[in-house]
């Protein structure tokens, strides 16, 4: 590690040949300055190694910062040395908590390089974990926000919930958290028997239990106390952050990948999408939760179209997707995760570019953090939702 | 601390004390990636380690007895890693949970991954797993619950005086069959 | 034989247990008081922390700790020994001196007011005639140990949680000390054993049904058990050591035997406010309004009992003062916390005019009746 | 949004949600004591089952992490028979996974094409030491004992590809035993003709090799015109130039091959017995129900008597209607070898396959040694350069050109002498 120098070691985080100053008011004794509070890379508010440096006056902070890259992992540069069905394990740990959506956005997109023709149990099937892994990834959010907030409960209530979903899934794909079954051109193998009706029974519980979650979080007054109004984010300022998913629905936007550009099979069905109003932090739960309850609605619709048939077609030795590009946009469970594909005509991508949610929607932290108090700040990095290492890849 | 790591204490002393250690385990825990929520699962109600005396309540390293680093460790931040687990007070073990943490993982090959967390802090067990389940967590635990309670902190303390990073193998209890 | 056995036994307990009424001797009786309190501090609040564990548990739909001794029930005691072990740091930047005393200076005051807190019939170290006044006035000092601590840590989460503990605790101070006056008031006196047997002797005007001062002062407990609760910053109060905002607030530096001092004057704390809250609302060791206690005698049956009467007694505070805590466990497992300046506001804005008009409508009741 | 209810109604709601689950029972597993019940398909740990390992060293290749270690040398074995060849066969000496490194994510156990390698739930064993984590195969060969059997797949899915192959051939060769105890009193050469049509059967449809963007223009003009969307246009009309291509070649391979074609016509049908899910044999059905068969294995069972059956009943239709022997020309081993063996040579390389599954022809060109590898077939390498292939490629496939003709060369002079 090289030495570090004097100002980097005082006030860390600053870039090289960025100056840093602290404003100072007051003359004498009495002379004050801004603090500088660094948050993360390890604190518990940003669950993840997200830093955030925040120029305070006394509790309110005048600015903030988002430091990212502590998880920077070289994602697109590892896929261009990795062949689809490798790429496929890897993606779905960038977003750690939507591993199977991951991995179908570059199943589509090869299929679509490829022009492949996917058996249509492969794509309810793939909808089905899809929306499955939504709820999964969702659940996780409404503890963790709760948790930020400093209700513990939530959480335990959430990984309950979690744990019998994961423990369905992993009877299909082996995986608790990065499932890996996709393949191009379907899915790697089919549900084990009693999959579906296990799956009819979670969306009964799940359904009933998001009353729980209703009852402790939404409609507490403490928990409205400390998001209404916090952190509202205005349509037009998240468009133009690229800022997608619950957080751009919670401002009253309904945009929804699966509805306003549907693949799969989503065209066929109805997807409802639940908006806010004001795009505060409460809307942007109200919005998660709806979220899941809408998940929950689909996966219903899926088990009444789901047909026999087969899974995924004969695929050569080594998939090689021809030469040209293409792009794919899905409807992540934290937005629109869009991936690049350029290939030439080789075994391995050309390049792998990947448009992940996360990154984003904390571009629009700094704005959000303008002017709040510390425990506002904490509540908006809980409500906008993302994962680390979708943010740095 | 003080003389725990000098004097070599009478053994009805040293099994309480090391019973107290070992059931007392305040756990930071270094989420790094994916791991982490297989270890937040562990401490959820399904596997829930606070049954085992892993208490996930210390929100700062001066707290923690026990460092679960779950994910991948990046060069950008073994640094943070490396002074968190300096600010740990001794005596303090460290459980590498997953393959990133175990060796880089899946980014064996990237420019930007620590391969291991070992190169940069001691480590106690291991957990293989890309992410582990949450039941090998709770293994591991037992595993360090196991070596706790047979260890010497003066013995353990020397052994950390000779060699900072590399927790020599020597004094490691002979693995035993769970099952 | 066994008869004569349980009955030398019952004599020693009884023996031990009624030394508190001993008028005479100096030395004895004031160690045996030391014995007693000390006790008192460090079971009771690990019983606390053990049914924190346990409660909080059961709410989260887990179990809590079971394999550190019986059901888990070392779990506190497994803590101990750990933090006795655990390495002394001082931050380099830190106050040295500030930073060592911190946790005596709000560990000790707990500790005194649990001298004044009668826990059964004629148990307790000290009757004083200024009981609740010094225990208001006593446990205020902890706020001072924990702004040390704050200042002195050199972190900056440090010092917004010392800064935030210091005005919390200073606005809570104020609808406590205002709740506890009614109580004062109506009981017409300041010793904590007397409030006791006020309430013991209290009827509802016109009738003659016994009842304790929940039931008239029911706003004032309202006010009592919210301030209680931000004393001592548990949650949803707990700003101070706002975990997902200050990582641990004012004990964020401290390590080993330090913290666990700051840990103890917070379970101590809410044994402590547990037992305030049992004898000035819910009528101290009675079991039942109205109901004397097995074997004692004279006004409500609250004083002249035989031992058994004493143990019974102290069991019942003891119930009631881990009714307390599971009402503050309840409350944290359910709530998500305050914002400081929601906090504040509703320190200001509700709980002293609340307070202000409980002690109003008891004045006019008291004079009234 | 929420409903506006009455201050304090959400914090009593609140409490009433905690305290109702004290009254519950905890979801908690109490793991040491209680085991976790792991699916079939958790990815534990990777067993190896040392026996079936040929050191392809495939998984080893598409291990993303490199994780696998193997070693092997080869032997050699004597002939079998007095005379014969001695052959050589690779001997595994190490097989190694880092777990510690592994991600799991089963590309290994997924290539393996010898079922060598197996997922197990296992999960218990960390270690004090990352050295530990290095599984020998030794400790492998251990974890392939906790391996459980793989679980029964959901209602409407098609039955595993080994399972359906194994049905369909069984079904095959006891129609096909049928077939033969039939016509063996009519047609002596019968046997030779059935016992060929299945190698027939397989290679019957040439492998083309299709190139993006070559669509049949007239079905994507119709399908466009239908208002389907250009993608599913496009993958439709290429299925259907691939459909018609292979029409194409076949009629020229019958036009070429004469009469054996017309023995090769009957043998795919009765392949083409479409059987839909569900459907079964009620009488079989019945009767192993009646037996005391489980449900699911009796309309397994049932479903297979119901595909025999109906395959019979094509195959005895057919027979009907060819009536005369003089349509089931013997398909001798080397008329139905014949399109196999032509396949390469027209011009349609199908250099992906697996030499295992080639043709009989195939397998016997492999036994010829050639010797020598530097030379190159000129042909094939300047046509190659000319479509515009890297002179690596061009090499590499010129020189696998070469060899083939130089063993079929050989082939051709024994087959004189």
């Amino acid at each position: 590690m090289s030495e570090l120098s004097t100002r980097e070691r005082i006030h860390p985080g600053t870039a090289p040949g960025e100056d840093y100053h602290l404003e100072i008011v007051g003359e004498g004794d009495f002379a004050t300055a801004d603090m500088t509070l660094s948050i993360g890379p390890a604190h518990p508010a940003t669950h993840g190694v997200f830093r955030i440096v925040l120029e305070m006056d006394g509790e309110r902070v005048r600015s903030a910062r988002p430091v990212i890259g502590y998880m920077h992992r070289g994602f697109e540069k590892l896929a261009e040395y990795r062949d689809y069905r490798q790429i496929m394990a890897l993606v779905n740990r960038h977003d750690w908590l939507s591993g199977f959506s991951n991995e179908l956005g570059v199943a589509l997109a090869v299929e679509q390089l490829m022009e492949f023709e996917v058996p249509d149990r492969a794509q309810w099937i793939r909808m089905l974990m899809a929306e499955w892994n939504r709820v999964l990834n969702h659940l996780m959010f409404v503890g963790s926000f709760a948790l930020e907030l400093g209700a513990i409960t939530p959480m335990f209530y959430a990984f309950r919930e979690r744990e019998d979903i994961q423990h369905m899934m992993e009877a299909a794909t082996g995986g608790r958290l990065h499932f890996t079954y996709n393949q191009v051109g379907g899915v790697k193998i089919d549900l084990p028997k009693g999959f579906l009706r296990t799956s009819a029974e979670l969306t009964t519980i799940t359904r009933k239990r998001l009353v729980d979650y209703r009852d402790l979080i939404l409609g507490n007054e403490i928990f409205q106390a400390r998001t209404k109004g916090v952190g509202a984010l205005p349509t037009d300022v998240a468009l133009s952050f690229g800022v997608t998913g619950p957080t751009l629905q919670a401002t009253g936007l309904p945009e929804d990948s699966r509805v306003t550009e549907p693949y799969l099979k989503y065209g066929e069905i109805d997807v409802p999408v639940p908006v806010g109003e004001n795009g505060d932090a409460f809307d942007r739960f109200f919005c998660l939760l709806g979220r899941i309850e809408a998940s929950l609605d689909i996966i219903d619709q899926v088990l009444d179209h789901i047909g026999p048939g087969p899974v995924n077609s004969k695929l050569p030795k080594m998939v090689k997707a021809p030469e040209g590009a293409t792009y794919v946009r899905t409807e992540n469970p934290l937005g629109q995760l869009g991936y690049w594909l350029e290939s030439d005509g080789g075994r391995t991508p050309w390049r792998l570019k990947m448009r992940t949610p996360s990154f984003s929607n904390v571009q629009a932290i700094p704005y959000l953090l303008e002017g709040v108090l510390v425990p506002d700040a904490v509540a908006v990095l809980g409500s906008v939702f993302f994962v680390v290492g979708d943010i740095d890849r | 601390m003080g003389v725990m790591d000098q004097i070599e204490l009478p053994t009805p002393i040293k099994y309480v004390f090391n019973w107290g250690r070992k059931y007392s385990l305040w756990c930071f825990n270094f989420g790094l990636a994916c791991c982490a929520i297989e270890f937040i699962a562990a401490s959820a109600a399904r596997h829930d380690f606070i049954r085992h005396g892993v208490i996930p309540f210390a929100h700062g390293p001066r707290q923690a007895d026990l460092l679960v680093v779950s994910g991948t460790l990046t060069d950008k931040m073994a640094p943070a890693v490396k002074r968190l687990y300096e600010q740990m007070p001794e005596p303090k073990y460290v459980i590498s949970f997953g393959s990133c943490a175990n060796c880089g993982g899946p980014y064996w090959d990237s420019y930007s991954v620590t391969k291991g967390v070992d190169q940069v802090i001691p480590v106690d067990v291991y957990v293989p797993g890309c992410p582990p389940r949450p039941e090998a967590l709770l293994e591991s635990i037992m595993r360090l619950q196991d070596l706790i309670q047979g260890e010497s902190l003066k013995e353990r303390m020397e052994r950390r005086r000779r060699d900072p990073i590399t927790l020599a193998a020597a004094g490691v209890p002979e693995r035993e069959s769970t099952t | 034989m066994i008869e004569l056995t349980s009955a030398s036994a019952t004599a020693f307990v009884a023996q031990a247990v009624s030394v508190f009424d001993v008028g005479d001797g100096f030395v004895v009786p004031l160690l045996l008081k030391l014995v007693f309190i000390l006790a008192m501090f460090f079971v009771v609040p690990i019983l606390g922390g053990y049914l924190e564990h346990k409660v909080m548990g059961r709410m989260q739909d887990r179990r809590g700790p079971v394999e550190a001794g019986p059901f888990g029930s070392l779990q506190l005691v497994a803590d101990g020994i750990k933090f006795i072990q655990k390495e002394d740091v001082i931050p380099r930047a830190a106050d040295p001196w500030v930073f060592a005393m911190a946790p005596g200076v709000a560990l000790v005051p707990v500790l005194l007011v649990l001298l004044v807190i009668p826990i059964g019939p004629g148990v307790f170290a000290l009757d004083l005639e200024l009981g609740l006044f010094y225990a208001l006035a006593i446990s205020s000092i902890s706020t001072l140990g924990i702004l040390m601590g704050g200042w002195a840590s050199a972190n900056k989460f440090s010092l917004l949680g010392g800064l935030r503990a210091a005005g919390q605790l200073i606005a809570y101070e104020l609808p406590l000390i205002l709740a506890a006056a009614a109580v004062a008031l109506q009981a017409g006196t300041l010793s904590l054993v007397g409030i006791v047997e006020a309430q013991a002797t209290f009827l509802i005007p016109g009738t003659d049904i016994n009842l304790w001062y929940l039931f008239p002062q029911l706003l004032g407990f309202g006010i009592f058990f919210l301030a209680a609760m931000a004393e001592l910053a548990r949650p949803p109060f707990d700003m101070p050591i706002a975990d997902s905002e200050l990582v641990f607030g004012y004990m964020t530096e401290y390590t080993g035997i330090k913290f666990a001092m700051f840990l103890l004057t917070e379970y101590a704390g809410m044994i402590v406010m547990g037992g305030l809250i049992a004898v000035l609302y819910l009528g101290g060791w009675q079991l039942l309004p109205g109901v004397p206690l097995p074997g004692c005698e004279g006004a409500g049956g609250i004083f002249d009992c035989g031992w058994q009467g004493q143990l019974l007694g102290v069991a019942v505070t003891l119930g009631k003062m881990m009714l307390i805590v599971f009402l503050f466990v309840w409350a944290r497992v359910t709530y998500p916390r305050l914002r400081e300046d929601q906090l504040q506001r509703m320190a200001w804005l509700v709980l002293v005019p609340l307070a202000l008009l409980n002690l109003a409508v008891i004045t006019v009741a008291k004079v009234v009746f | 949004m929420a409903t506006t209810s009455p201050p304090g109604v959400g914090l009593l709601k609140g409490l009433a949600v905690t305290i109702k689950h004290v009254f519950s029972r905890p979801s908690t597993q109490m793991y040491p004591k209680e085991r976790p019940d792991l699916p079939p398909r958790s990815r534990g740990v990777i067993a190896l089952m040392e026996e079936n390992c040929t050191v392809c060293m495939l998984c080893a290749r598409e291990c993303p992490d490199w994780c696998i270690y193997i070693d092997s040398h080869k032997e050699t074995v004597p002939p079998a028979k007095e005379g014969g060849r001695a052959r050589t066969r690779n001997v595994l000496d190490r097989f190694a996974i880092d777990f510690a490194l592994c991600m799991y994510c089963g590309i290994c156990v997924e290539v393996c094409p010898f079922d060598a390698l197996w997922w197990s739930p296992e999960f218990e064993y960390s270690e004090y030491s990352m050295g530990l984590l290095l599984h020998e195969k030794d400790k492998l060969r251990e974890w392939a004992d906790t391996v459980p059997p793989p679980p029964p797949l959901e209602e409407g899915a098609l039955p595993p590809a080994e399972v359906a192959d194994a049905i369909e051939k069984a079904a095959k060769q006891r129609e096909l035993a049928a077939a033969e105890e039939a016509e063996a009193a009519v047609q002596a050469e019968a046997t030779t003709g059935a016992a060929a049509a299945p190698a027939a059967g397989k290679k019957a449809e040439p492998e083309i090799e299709v190139t993006a963007g070559q669509i049949d223009q007239e079905t994507f003009d119709k399908l466009i015109a239908e208002g389907k969307s250009e993608r599913i246009a496009r993958s439709k009309a290429k299925a259907a130039w691939v459909k018609k291509e292979k029409a194409r070649l076949k009629a020229e391979m019958e036009a070429s091959g004469g009469g054996e074609a017309a023995a090769e016509a009957p043998a795919p049908k009765p392949a083409e017995v479409h059987v839909e899910a569900g459907q079964i044999d009620q009488e079989t059905y019945d009767q192993l129900i009646a037996e005391g068969k489980t449900e699911r294995m009796a309309r397994a069972k049932a479903k297979a008597a119901y595909v025999k059956k109906e395959k019979a009943r094509l195959r005895a239709e057919q027979a009907a209607a060819a009536a005369t022997p003089a349509a089931g020309t013997p398909a001798t081993a080397e008329t139905a070898e014949a399109p196999a063996a032509e396949a390469p040579a027209s011009g349609a390389p199908a250099t992906d396959a697996a030499p295992a599954s080639g043709a009989p022809a195939a397998k016997r060109l492999g036994d010829v040694h050639v010797e020598g590898t530097g030379e190159i077939d000129q042909e094939t390498f300047d046509r190659l350069i000319a479509e515009g292939k890297s002179e690596r490629i061009a090499r590499s496939k010129a020189k696998a050109a070469w060899v083939k003709k130089r063993k079929q060369e050989l082939l051709d002079q024994e087959g004189d002498a």
